[in-house]
């Protein structure tokens, strides 16, 4: 059975089991039922789709629906392929958890149905090959993903966040409607086989990036059109934010670089910088945002803004070695991007399965109220430090991977022409290297607070370690971000078709070098192996031990803290996540987010506790959303008073528009 | 092959050798400019083997990464150090990491370092985190964008493959190369923890970055992180050296007798270094935590204008 | 069958309702505006008539028949007897003043005329000037109806709108179904007038909208 | 002509006129309830009937083709669904004491009427007919709507009446100059108002007296369709009826006025030296459309909310028509369509909320999934069909329009999206609190499910219509998107 055919086997399997769903949902075994169906159907989807990355067979099908003249048209391809084993292995770990993690959901009712609907949105918007079926699954998508978020609607954050994240995905695909009807021209050739083949002005072409980037940036989360995702992607049951996080960000990536890469032909050469300005602007806004933040679940879900800023610094890069010819720069960029999508799928997804976990285990996501988690959820602990680690881009993880081969892309590019690229790189090369490393920064304050130190409150203190089904996800993924951190090889020369397909170039091939080390240009150039550090790292970290123990001394003293000698019993006394991040704010803050501290100290002798009061704008939603929202307000109620005038005004309006068409025709010649 | 296993295996053992040295030098003349007579050069040595002899006292709510770190930390430093060309060039391991690894194996190690800060759970411990992170935050990205500065110039990022070109005489004076220079020079002095951006003797609580961090380790753990430290101090000297002094390196596959040039000059450039370093850390005072950034951010900006200047020039 | 002769007249009658309509503009006491109405009235029934003679269409008798009963007899005695029976203030309260109406007025008529004249002039003249005129009328009972904020002025705007509507019926030569739509009119405007009655509206449409309604709709803040 | 044993024509015409006759002389809710329900299902079977065997000559009074039999089928459904939705709603009005049974057998007499008015607007060959129909169904419909007597539902129907009756007048004055231009080429008499000999003739028909007509038509007309700023005794008229009548008048009646502007249009797109039509509709249409979006913020009553929705769909489908082409006028014909659907459904829905929360005021219920999840869920799915969110069939019309204006007159679609987007937001604020929360309101029991048959069966219908249009229909649509030009 041919790929195409046998993922919409899968898909149906995914939206045939929410028939059950709807009507079973109350019973205990339900959560079992779909996420089984749910983490099978997934598998299945991955085998597919890595086989057909791997033998490079394409596949197309045409199903007698949607648009009726052209019918929905769905297709695998190199980049469908890559995009779709990402889906389905974030379905499956997601799916795996929820084994587990959706026995502790109190409106499981609220989630069963809709969840493998989200999936099979998500697989269809990558199948999908001509515009109408993109735009139904990818609207789709967004409306079961709206579901889930409104999973805990008696909060009204979450429907306020809900609220927010549909008008934004309606906006998103408008955006993206408008781009099709662009490429698809007036004689309404939807298929992307036709749009792909049309020949159209240079001028089209970028217009038609720019609605693909509004389109698919606000779905990605992409600054300034990312507001929705910090209050929507946390709102959600944690296996499910971690699929919008990990997951849903790259169906959207998909989509721009399906439009961008191979649809619209040849932009002008000033949306490369458009890409690159606007991706690392979004990866640092993303990590400053995240590095003030004290929900836990919040804080990954800003973080997932900036990894998408940095895939989008990546493409950026890629479209303008394309434009000059420079096929295999072109390659290594975008293999950086690609795999940077892989490598966020991968720890994004384990962070909020940790994240999860901590909720279910603690009842809250604020870090302020957690803290010595290890000592009681040990195993959590650890794979939530190998994603930390993996996330903030150090080896020999798997996050490192991307971020080096964005660097040796960016190292590529004074060869380009354009003054406008050579100003904008080396900068945007900054930014990443900023935000990689205020990530680091970012996530010793996420796993310090929450899970080192003391238990801030009874809840912490008495958390319980995870379930089975959560910590096996938890520990595939942990163990998948480590093997493509030491085994970088074999993804980027399984993303190589991908590659070939979309700028016309590869990197070298990397399986054939001794010792698995990659390479992106030439030895003499730039390389790593991932798998010898690792190594030398274990290697010398214990024998350093070894020897210690065997020649020093071995023996182990408890103790209370030392705290230069004056240690406070209470755990309020500890580095607090906000106390972590002041530095950060008062660096960054007070420019970029106009954070102004107050402190209160009352005088001598008043027994009243001195306060911090700590205030953070938002300068987009404050510049942007909320002038736009009052606008609408003011407008509306000035529109408004037109309900309430008299039958007489209101028939002064007829009379005043009849005599304006007369006077149209008295002067229309 | 088995010969570059040696020489590669002796660099290793040189820097492990060479880093209590190298801090008990710079103590040492530190000592004298201000008219001390200072402990002796070997000094160092003989507190890391009294520290490794005592009992290790653990904080009783630490968890077990708390033990894990020191070793991971020294590890990870350890690696990064044996990385940089030192007397001999392209050493048989010496494309497993480039520069940028290079760098990113410090992150590692200062990230698990950041997290043992925390895991006690003590005030002292968590505003050297912070601290510590804040400062690497803003010194990461100089030290990248001087690597950027560096890679463009030598057409690589393997260090070896930067030095010995840096070392052939077409390249000439430049000016990017000596924003680059300043630059690392600055994020080198942020990095070890030095004068004015730390001071590595001090035990004043709120002035304290990276002792603040490791204050609750003692014995055979505080030994580990401490040789981590000086391994560190080791690592800057030679990268310093490396690529601005280049000379002197031995090529790969070089006879013994190179090797052994290399290696003195190697500890010459190490002497020269460390001179100049507790000169410049004598003759200036400790800023305050709130002027760090702006003194990293020069060095952001000396990194930035290094490369862009070679991104530009690449056309004309 | 058309002569010089019978467009004259036509033209003389359905300007003649022109006319009416523009003293109905000045009126600003009910009785006046009532009776003016009725001249309104017989006018049309004139000029139906004469459509009648001209077009040779013996059925359009019964609209000018309708016309002057019911328009020009009924309606406006009903009328003073609602204005007596409400106990309906006498005076019209006006929103511009009769001048500015007036110019108005002139504004439409010549509107009305523009528009007209870029009809092809072969189209039958008769039909070509009763129209204008038609529209004409039409138009100033519309202006009528906003102008004013009386009830029954609001009505008597709307009838001469509809009288406006009857004289191009008229003129429009073999027009079936003429007869059919002036009774409807004329139940329809008695469906009003009833509505008056039972609504007890007594002054103007506006007030049935604006102040009882706040408290209900929950629309206003 | 050769009359047939049976024809559908006259029976779609017949079966609610004999019926309208018949329930306004029975007594008892029960019995004409179902008799009405009976009546509507026969006239839908006959309008089924029209699409099989062969169409005779177009008559002098009424005649069938690829445009109206749309319209009927679509009628005649919607009629039939919404006098089941009627039996269940006007028995909670009877237990509840707003509705007296003496008002029922007024109320179901003019429902058939009602019924028959619209569809011989649909079948009237005759302009004049035409005309005559859509008085005949605007006239019951104000009667309907101060069905309940109170201050504000009279308010409602006078502020109706009024306005309508204005319209009326245009529209004939419309008409009348049609008559005035086909006169000198057709000749005197009956035939210059029979529209299929209109349009074989209208090629030479003066082109300056078409415009002046199409201005009257189209105003006229157009009071009925709802176009801003036409619209004002929408609103009112939706919110103040009874719920059966809102989704009437908003599936249906908007229809039938709308029908009888694309008549004209067609007309007119006939003659060539006349005004395009097209880009008054499209003012029109985008005035309407940004207006009822930005309207609809300020709604407190959840029943005119989703009027100025209609206000705000029928503006979509006028611009559609407006744009012309075979991909707009297509996707106009189907965004009608599934607006019918759809509307009707959510009023269907939202008269059972009324009822089970005893309000119509949206500030007072919420949580309805909870308490109602039948209820709360299909009305759930209404708003996100009627907002255009796949897999519904509304956002394959949003789709097609926006795409092919944005592909011929970028500019155009801007207004259009920014009106889409707004009333977007709107709708799924408002949803969003009705729907989700903490429950609020009453928690009367839920009506039986069989109630919800009619909701649940135009969704099924609009979601089915996203995913997969027959072959056939599609045929059809695109005959009439070629006759509209």
């Amino acid at each position: 059975m041919q790929a195409t055919a046998t993922l919409l086997t899968v898909v149906s399997a995914l939206l045939a089991v929410a028939v059950p769903a709807v009507a079973l949902s109350r019973r205990p075994w339900a959560g079992t039922l779909v996420y089984g169906v749910s983490l099978a159907a997934s598998l299945a989807g991955l085998g597919v789709a890595l086989a057909a990355l791997l033998a490079g067979a394409g596949s197309e099908l045409t199903l007698p629906l949607g648009l009726p003249w052209i019918g929905a048209r769905f297709r695998i391809d190199a980049l469908s392929a890559f995009f779709l084993a990402v889906v389905n292995l974030g379905g499956a770990a997601a799916s795996l958890y929820g084994l587990g993690y959706g026995r502790h959901e109190e409106a499981p009712h609220r989630v069963l149905p809709f969840y493998p609907v989200f999936l099979a949105g998500m697989n269809l918007v990558v199948l999908a090959d001509d515009a109408f079926t993109f735009l139904v699954s990818w609207e789709f998508m967004s409306l079961a993903s709206w579901a889930l978020v409104l999973a805990h609607h008696r909060e009204a954050a979450n429907r306020q966040a809900a609220t927010v994240y549909l008008v934004m995905a309606g906006f998103g695909t408008m955006a993206l409607l408008l781009a099709f009807g662009l490429l698809a021209g007036t004689g309404g050739e939807y298929g992307f086989s036709a749009i792909r083949e049309a020949v159209r002005d240079p001028a089209v072409s970028s217009l038609a990036l720019v609605l693909a980037l509004v389109g698919a940036g606000s779905k990605a989360g992409l600054a300034p059109l990312h507001v929705w995702l910090p209050l929507a992607h946390p709102a959600a049951p944690s296996h499910v934010s971690a699929l919008m996080s990990g997951v849903m960000t790259k169906v959207a990536v998909y989509g721009f670089v399906r439009i961008v890469f191979d649809l619209i032909g040849e932009p002008a050469w000033w949306s490369a910088i458009l890409l690159l300005a606007l991706g690392g602007g979004t990866a640092v806004l993303g990590i400053l945002h995240a590095l003030m933040e004290r929900d836990l679940k919040r804080l990954l879900a800003y973080s997932t803004i900036e990894n998408i800023g940095i895939v989008f610094a990546c493409l950026g890069l890629a479209l303008a070695f394309r434009a000059d010819g420079m096929g295999w720069a072109a390659a290594l960029a975008l293999t950086a991007a690609l795999f940077h999508v892989l490598n966020h799928s991968l720890f994004k997804s384990l962070l909020f399965f940790g994240a999860g976990a901590v909720l279910t285990a603690t009842g809250g996501r604020d870090m302020e109220r957690l803290g010595g988690l290890i000592h009681r959820m040990p195993a959590t602990a650890l794979f939530f430090l190998a994603g930390s680690i993996a996330i903030s881009a150090l080896p020999p993880f798997n996050g490192f991977i991307s971020e080096w081969l964005a660097f040796q892309a960016i190292l590529q590019s004074p060869e380009l022409g354009g003054w406008g690229l050579k100003i904008v790189v080396p900068a945007v090369g900054g930014m990443l290297a900023l935000a990689a490393a205020l990530a680091a920064a970012c996530f010793v304050r996420a796993f310090g607070v929450s899970f080192l130190g003391r238990p801030r409150t009874p809840e912490a203190g008495t958390a319980r370690e995870a379930d089975r089904f959560s910590l096996a996800a938890m520990g595939s993924l942990a163990l998948l971000c480590l093997a493509a951190g030491t085994l970088p090889g074999f993804v980027i020369d399984a993303l190589a078709p991908v590659t070939r397909l979309l700028v016309g170039g590869a990197m070298p091939l990397q399986a054939d070098r001794p010792w698995l080390s990659i390479v992106p240009i030439a030895e003499s150039r730039s390389s790593y192996n991932g798998l010898l550090v690792f190594a030398f790292i274990v290697l010398s970290a214990s024998l350093s031990a070894f020897a210690v123990h065997r020649l020093a001394s071995s023996r182990l003293r408890r103790a209370p803290a030392w705290d230069c000698g004056f240690p406070v019993a209470g755990a309020a006394t500890q580095y607090s996540a906000g106390g972590f991040a002041q530095p950060f704010r008062r660096i960054f803050g007070t420019t970029v987010f106009a954070a102004r501290e107050e402190v209160t100290m009352p005088p001598p002798g008043d027994m009243r506790p001195a306060r911090l009061s700590l205030a953070i704008h938002d300068p987009v939603w404050e510049r942007a959303y909320l002038p736009l929202a009052r606008a609408v307000d003011a407008l509306a109620g000035r529109l408004n008073r037109l309900q309430f005038l008299t039958i007489r005004r209101y028939l002064t309006l007829v009379f005043l528009f009849l005599v304006a068409l007369l006077l149209v025709l008295a002067l229309w010649t | 092959m088995i010969l570059d296993i040696l020489v590669q295996g002796a660099q290793m053992a040189a820097v492990l050798a060479a880093a209590p040295l190298v801090t008990g030098f710079v103590r040492k003349v530190k000592a004298r400019l201000t008219r001390r007579k200072g402990p002796s050069l070997i000094q160092p040595y003989r507190d890391l083997a009294r520290l490794m002899r005592k009992d290790a006292v653990v904080a009783e709510n630490a968890s077990w990464l708390f033990r894990v770190f020191p070793y991971l930390v020294f590890a990870a430093t350890w690696v990064a150090a044996a990385l940089v060309p030192t007397f001999a060039g392209g050493l048989v391991f010496s494309w497993t990491a480039d520069l940028i690894a290079i760098i990113a194996l410090l992150g590692t190690a200062r990230f698990f370092l950041a997290l043992a800060g925390m895991d006690v759970g003590t005030a002292f411990g968590g505003i050297g985190s912070s601290r510590e992170m804040m400062i690497s935050s803003l010194a990461e990205p100089a030290m990248m964008l001087t690597m950027f500065a560096l890679a463009l110039v030598a057409g690589s990022t393997q260090l070896s493959t930067v030095s010995a070109v840096l070392a052939s005489p077409e390249v000439g004076l430049r000016v990017s190369l000596g924003m680059a220079l300043v630059a690392l020079v600055m994020v080198a002095i942020a990095e070890n923890a030095r004068i004015p951006i730390d001071n590595p003797a001090t035990h004043l609580e709120l002035t304290m970055v990276h002792e603040a961090m490791v204050l609750e380790y003692s014995g055979r753990h505080l030994a580990m992180i401490e040789l981590a430290a000086m391994l560190k101090l080791v690592l800057y000297l030679s990268l310093i050296a490396c690529v601005f002094v280049p000379w002197g390196i031995a090529p790969a596959g070089a006879g013994v007798a190179a090797l052994a040039l290399g290696a003195a000059l190697w500890l010459a450039k190490l002497a020269a270094g460390g001179f100049l370093l507790a000169f410049f850390e004598t003759s200036i005072a400790k800023m305050r935590v709130f002027r760090v950034p702006d003194f990293l951010g020069a060095a952001l900006m000396l990194g930035l204008l290094g490369t862009l200047l070679l991104f530009v020039s690449r056309s004309m | 069958m058309v002569t010089a002769l019978s467009f004259d007249i036509a033209h003389m009658l359905a300007g003649g309702l022109v006319l009416v309509s523009f003293m109905l503009l000045y009126q600003d006491r009910l009785h006046g505006l009532i009776n003016t109405y009725a001249l309104h009235a017989l006018v049309l029934s004139a000029s139906v008539a004469w459509q009648a003679w001209a077009q040779g269409a013996p059925h359009l008798y019964v609209t000018a028949a309708v016309a002057l009963l019911f328009k020009a007899l009924v309606i406006p005695l009903a009328l003073h007897r609602i204005i007596r029976r409400l106990g309906i203030h006498r005076d019209i309260e006006n929103v511009v003043g009769i001048g500015l109406t007036m110019l108005t007025g002139m504004g439409l008529v010549a509107l009305s005329m523009v528009v007209m004249l870029r009809i092809a002039a072969d189209a039958d003249p008769l039909a070509r000037e009763d129209l204008a005129m038609a529209l004409a009328v039409v138009l100033l009972g519309l202006l009528l109806m906003v102008t004013r904020r009386n009830a029954i002025g609001q009505v008597v705007g709307f009838m001469s709108l509809e009288n406006g509507l009857v004289l191009a019926a008229a003129g429009a030569r073999g027009m079936p179904l003429v007869v059919e739509i002036s009774v409807a009119f004329s139940v329809l405007v008695a469906f009003i007038v009833i509505g008056i009655v039972l609504f007890r509206i007594r002054e103007r449409f506006d007030t049935v909208d604006i102040r009882a309604l706040d408290d209900f709709r929950g629309e206003r803040r | 002509m050769s009359v047939p044993a049976f024809d559908a024509t006259v029976a779609v015409l017949a079966i609610p006129a004999a019926s309208a006759a018949l329930l306004a002389a029975l007594p008892g809710y029960r019995l004409t309830a179902r008799l009405n329900v009976a009546a509507s299902f026969l006239t839908f079977l006959a309008a089924l009937s029209l699409f099989s065997g062969a169409r005779g000559e177009p008559g002098q009074y009424l005649f069938v083709d690829d445009l109206n039999i749309v319209f009927v089928a679509l009628n005649t459904f919607v009629g039939f669904t919404a006098s089941v939705f009627s039996a269940s709603y006007i028995r909670h009005e009877l237990e509840t004491g707003r509705l007296s049974p003496g008002n029922l057998r007024f109320y179901h007499a003019m429902y058939q009427t009602m019924m028959f008015g619209m569809n011989l607007a649909f079948v009237a060959n005759n302009i004049g007919l035409m005309w005559v129909a859509v008085e005949l169904a605007t006239l019951t419909t104000v009667l309907m709507v101060g069905l309940y007597r109170t201050h504000e539902a009279l308010e409602a129907a006078w502020k109706y009446f009024i306005l309508g009756s204005v319209g009326i007048a245009l529209a004939l004055f419309g008409t009348i100059l049609v008559y005035m231009a086909a006169q000198p080429v057709v000749g005197e008499g009956h035939d210059a108002m029979v529209w299929t000999t209109l349009v074989e003739h209208a090629a030479r028909f003066d082109p300056a007296l078409l415009n002046l007509a199409f201005v009257f038509l189209l105003i006229g007309y157009g009071t009925k369709v709802g176009l801003a700023p036409l619209h004002a005794w929408l609103p009112d008229a939706h919110a103040e009826g009874p719920t059966p009548i809102s989704a009437v008048l908003s599936g249906l009646l908007l229809n039938v006025a709308l029908y009888a502007v694309l008549r004209f249009k067609i007309l007119l797109a006939a003659s060539p030296g006349a005004i395009a039509p097209g880009p008054l509709m499209v003012g029109m249409g985008l005035v309407s459309l940004v207006f009822a979006a930005f309207m609809l913020y300020r709604r407190r009553d959840i029943k005119r909310l989703f009027a100025y929705s209609s206000i705000e769909h029928m503006g979509i489908i006028v611009f559609a028509f407006g744009m012309g082409g075979p991909l707009a006028n297509f996707a106009g014909l189907l965004h009608m369509v599934m607006h019918s659907l759809t509307k009707s459904a959510i009023f269907y829905a939202v008269g059972h909320i009324a009822q089970v929360k005893g309000t119509q005021k949206m500030a007072d219920i919420s949580g309805l999934t909870v308490t109602h999840p039948g209820l709360g869920w299909a009305f759930l799915l209404g708003v996100v069909a009627i907002a255009g969110l796949p897999p519904m069939g509304v956002f394959m019309s949003e789709f097609l329009i926006v795409s092919s204006t944005f592909a011929v007159e970028p500019l155009l679609a801007i207004p259009l999206v920014l009106g889409l987007l707004t009333a977007f937001g709107a709708l799924v604020l408002r949803a969003t609190g009705i729907a989700f929360g903490e429950p609020s309101g009453g928690t009367a029991a839920s009506p039986a499910p069989a109630s919800y048959a009619p909701i649940y069966a135009h969704l099924a219908l609009v979601l089915a219509a996203g995913l997969y249009l027959p072959p056939p229909l599609v045929g059809w649509f695109r005959n009439v998107a070629g006759l509209l030009g």
